[in-house]
């Protein structure tokens, strides 16, 4: 694409307009934040962070956390996909071995012995819910992950599960159905 | 208080001039480089002893501020390396090191037999006005010419840096 | 060599010291507070020690407006760990945070910031060369960037000592060229005759005999102190922030306290070349204080009017996109050098034909 | 111990003596160079401490115009060292020895 530059103006070769705009635009905002009060945080959420907590949006990616079933069994079934997807490495998966503990609910082969997610490396980009068969995994909404050791910020799996919840809407396969049906249509018609 | 200061100045103008031509701890181009800045900045302290102010400012302000900025930056731009450490050609050292000696003595002995200048008794001032009064009247001529010779190196300098089109 | 007068030096070199430093230091605050009003944030608004809460109605103010910031801003400079990466070279990588304020200090030693207290003449240095003295010493100022560009040995701050090289070069010419209509008017090089010279009326204030002048001082000013829209040698969005880009700590504290010494330095030669120095053109304050208290409130004026080029350098920044490199280079030389020689030769021309009735 | 005309010329005789130094012993070119700039700045010296002690100016005007030529020559050389580089990829005199038979 070639972008078509018109010829400057005598005034505009002299950044007259540019620094008129300029002044104008930021004197609007300073003004608008100096004497009436009002800041973009006001504005979208009400407040600023720790009095106001952050309003999350749908689709914001947060923390994940392993989510268990309508019934309260795990999900996860250590295929180890998201382990493998992981681009920052920060799961990591323990799986029961030939010898191990069978899975505790029927239609699974095995679960997770240990199942690790290090807070500290993970970037939040949502492979491992997106690779993941079994929808075990969630990017759930938390922001501040806090913690005072590095120990302390690897996340084991009873706490991915305590923190994941039941997800008893979630069902398998359904929404990426939905997604895919909606893609379909996706430039709305109208 | 004038003779302490001139000890000083004059004694970190030699030490930083030594260690502009033969550092024994770096032969970066660039420890050169500052060193001679910190020269030029003593010799301007000295030029304010002689009270040549004037000469002193435009010290900093072209050798400092200017000449060594462009030597760093060629510097920098053409990525030196440390100079490698030569197996010294014993005789030419030996020859330069005794030329230089020796012209030092001669200038030296010279100038402690010299008679005191006329006006050994100093009273003048490095008035700027009056020194611009003497460019332009008196030396006229010369300031042009000098403008000149820039105009030509600057000419020669943009030749000698474009690279050759095809 | 009297001792009074070195007595009376050292005063006014460590209030002038003070207060610049403290200036430093609350520029960095209202630098922050004016940015966050542009975008639509409070700033920092915060910080405050423990007993800030226990003083009715004024601590919690304080606290809102953030003049407890700049404090913990200093101690967290001084406290966060100091790294020195492998591959620099190490005397370059320490001297060169040391080198780059200096000069900006230096600078403030010939303006004069008042006109008298007592028979104290309200300047450090009252030299006849001073505005060639100021010239050599904002020359200097570029050794800083270089040396940290050098020392960093590594691609993004060697390309910002590059370029920063460069740009401070080219601008001194042209505020170098600027000024000199200046002194063609008063006559001398001396900043406080210059200041004397602009008393009298308001017109007498250089900016409205040479406007041209002081706007190529000025747009040459925001160049050598590295301020958007000329910030090329930090360009954060591609150098990553140039040649402090390796510095942590207290010597990356020193590059960025550098830069608003830097800054108000060039104010004051504004106020003192273009706005009269500590002269206002009404309530007799343009003559030389013969009260203490006029001598203090001529301070006040001088400070005041550095405050408010202060607060004009910070609000450019947040209001004018950076230059590209070559239209930076072609504004330098191809536009102001030209203008700032038609500007001396007309300014002298009128002088000659003034002096020849 | 009062300072005459005699000991700013030891000092500048002993900086020309260092720039000389300079030029024998070093090889990079650019220091060749700066030792160049020494001895400049020795005779600079040396102007205004005659200009001081002979009542006049002349001497001093003289060092405006060293400075002024030492400038252009500067950036003349540099240009001309930046066009050698680029050609031999090297500043070091040894390297230069195409006129050398």
């Amino acid at each position: 694409m070639i972008v078509e530059r018109k010829p400057l103006n005598l005034a505009e070769r002299f950044y007259l307009p540019a620094l008129g705009n300029g002044f104008r635009v930021t004197w609007k905002h300073f003004r608008k934040t100096l004497f009436h009060g009002r800041t973009a945080a006001d504005e979208t959420s009400g407040g600023y962070y720790p009095e106001v907590p952050w309003k999350v949006e749908p689709g914001y990616r947060g923390a994940p956390y392993l989510v268990r079933d309508q019934s309260g069994d795990t999900k996860c079934v250590s295929c180890q996909l998201c382990e493998f997807v992981c681009p920052p490495k920060a799961i990591r998966i323990t799986p029961p071995g030939p010898g191990g503990p069978p899975a505790d609910r029927a239609n699974a082969e095995k679960m997770p012995r240990e199942f690790e997610i290090n807070m500290l490396r993970c970037i939040f980009c949502g492979l491992c819910q997106e690779v993941c068969p079994e929808e075990a995994i969630f990017l759930q909404k938390d922001y501040s992950l806090t913690g005072l050791t590095r120990e302390e910020m690897v996340y084991n799996k009873e706490r991915l599960l305590a923190l994941g919840g039941h997800h008893t809407g979630i069902q398998k396969w359904k929404q990426k159905a939905d997604e895919a049906r909606a893609q379909e249509s996706f430039p709305v018609p109208g | 208080m004038e003779s302490i200061l001139f000890l000083i100045f004059a004694a970190f103008a030699l030490g930083c001039g030594l260690m502009t031509v033969a550092n024994p701890f770096s032969r970066s181009p660039v420890a050169s480089a500052l060193f001679l800045v910190l020269t030029m900045v003593w010799l301007a302290g000295l030029f304010v002893l002689l009270h040549a102010y004037f000469i002193a400012a435009v010290q900093i302000l072209v050798y400092a501020g200017a000449v060594m900025v462009l030597f760093l930056f060629v510097i920098m731009l053409l990525d030196l390396r440390e100079e490698e450490l030569r197996t010294w050609n014993r005789f030419g050292v030996a020859a330069g090191v005794f030329s230089v000696v020796a012209l030092l003595g001669v200038t030296a002995l010279t100038i402690l037999r010299s008679v005191p200048a006329a006006g050994a008794a100093p009273q003048l001032e490095g008035s700027t006005h009056a020194l611009g009064a003497m460019l332009f009247r008196q030396y006229l001529l010369p300031f042009e010419g000098v403008s000149i010779v820039l105009l030509v190196a600057m000419i020669g300098v943009i030749l000698l840096s474009k690279r050759e089109s095809k | 060599m009297d001792w009074q007068f070195l007595a009376f030096s050292l005063v006014k070199i460590i209030a002038a010291f003070a207060v610049v430093m403290t200036m430093v230091a609350y520029s960095v605050l209202v630098e922050r507070k004016v940015s966050a009003f542009i975008q639509d944030r409070l700033g920092p608004n915060r910080t405050q020690p423990f007993f800030a809460k226990y003083i009715p109605g004024l601590g919690p103010l304080l606290t809102r407006w953030g003049v407890f910031q700049p404090i913990a801003d200093g101690l967290k400079a001084f406290l966060k760990e100091d790294f020195t990466p492998a591959h620099v070279r190490k005397v370059y990588f320490w001297l060169a945070p040391a080198i780059a304020m200096v000069p900006s200090l230096l600078t403030v030693a010939v303006i004069p910031f008042g006109s008298m207290m007592g028979a104290q003449k309200m300047v450090i240095a009252d030299l006849d060369v001073g505005i060639l003295y100021t010239f050599g010493i904002v020359s200097l100022g570029v050794y800083g960037i270089v040396l940290a560009g050098y020392a960093a040995n590594s691609k993004y701050p060697f390309l910002g000592g590059i370029r920063s090289t460069a740009q401070m070069i080219s601008y001194e010419i042209s505020m170098g060229l600027s000024v000199i209509p200046i002194f063609l008017l008063v006559g001398s090089l001396n900043l406080g005759d210059v200041v004397q010279h602009q008393t009298g009326g308001w017109f007498a204030w250089h900016i409205f005999r040479q406007p041209l002048g002081f706007f190529i001082f000025l747009i040459a000013a925001f160049a050598e102190t590295n301020r958007l829209p000329f910030d090329l040698p930090e360009a954060d969005q591609e150098l990553v922030g140039g040649y402090h880009t390796e510095y942590s700590s207290i010597k990356f504290a020193l590059f960025f306290m550098a830069e608003y010494a830097a800054m108000i330095a060039v104010s004051g030669m504004m106020v003192t070349l273009f706005f009269g120095g500590w002269t206002l053109p009404f309530l007799g304050l343009d003559q030389p204080a013969a009260t203490l208290g006029m001598g203090l409130l001529h301070i006040l004026v001088f400070l005041g009017k550095v405050c408010c080029f202060l607060l004009l350098i910070i609000w450019v920044r947040w209001m004018l996109p950076r230059f590209r490199y070559d239209q930076l280079m072609d504004l330098g030389w191809r536009r102001f050098i030209p203008l700032a020689l038609l500007n001396i030769v007309v300014t002298a021309g009128v002088l000659a034909l003034l002096a020849s009735k | 111990m009062t300072i005459g005309l005699a000991h700013y010329l030891l000092v500048s005789a002993a900086l020309f003596g260092l720039g000389l130094l300079g030029v024998i012993l070093r090889r990079n070119l650019l220091v060749i160079y700066m030792g160049l700039e020494l001895m400049l700045n020795a005779a600079n010296l040396a102007l205004v401490a005659f200009s001081r002690f002979n009542n006049n100016l002349h001497g001093q005007v003289m060092v405006f115009f060293i400075i002024t030529v030492a400038a252009a020559e500067v950036s003349v050389g540099l240009a001309l060292i930046v066009a050698l580089f680029r050609r031999r990829q090297s500043t070091h005199v040894e390297d230069l020895t195409s006129l050398k038979f």
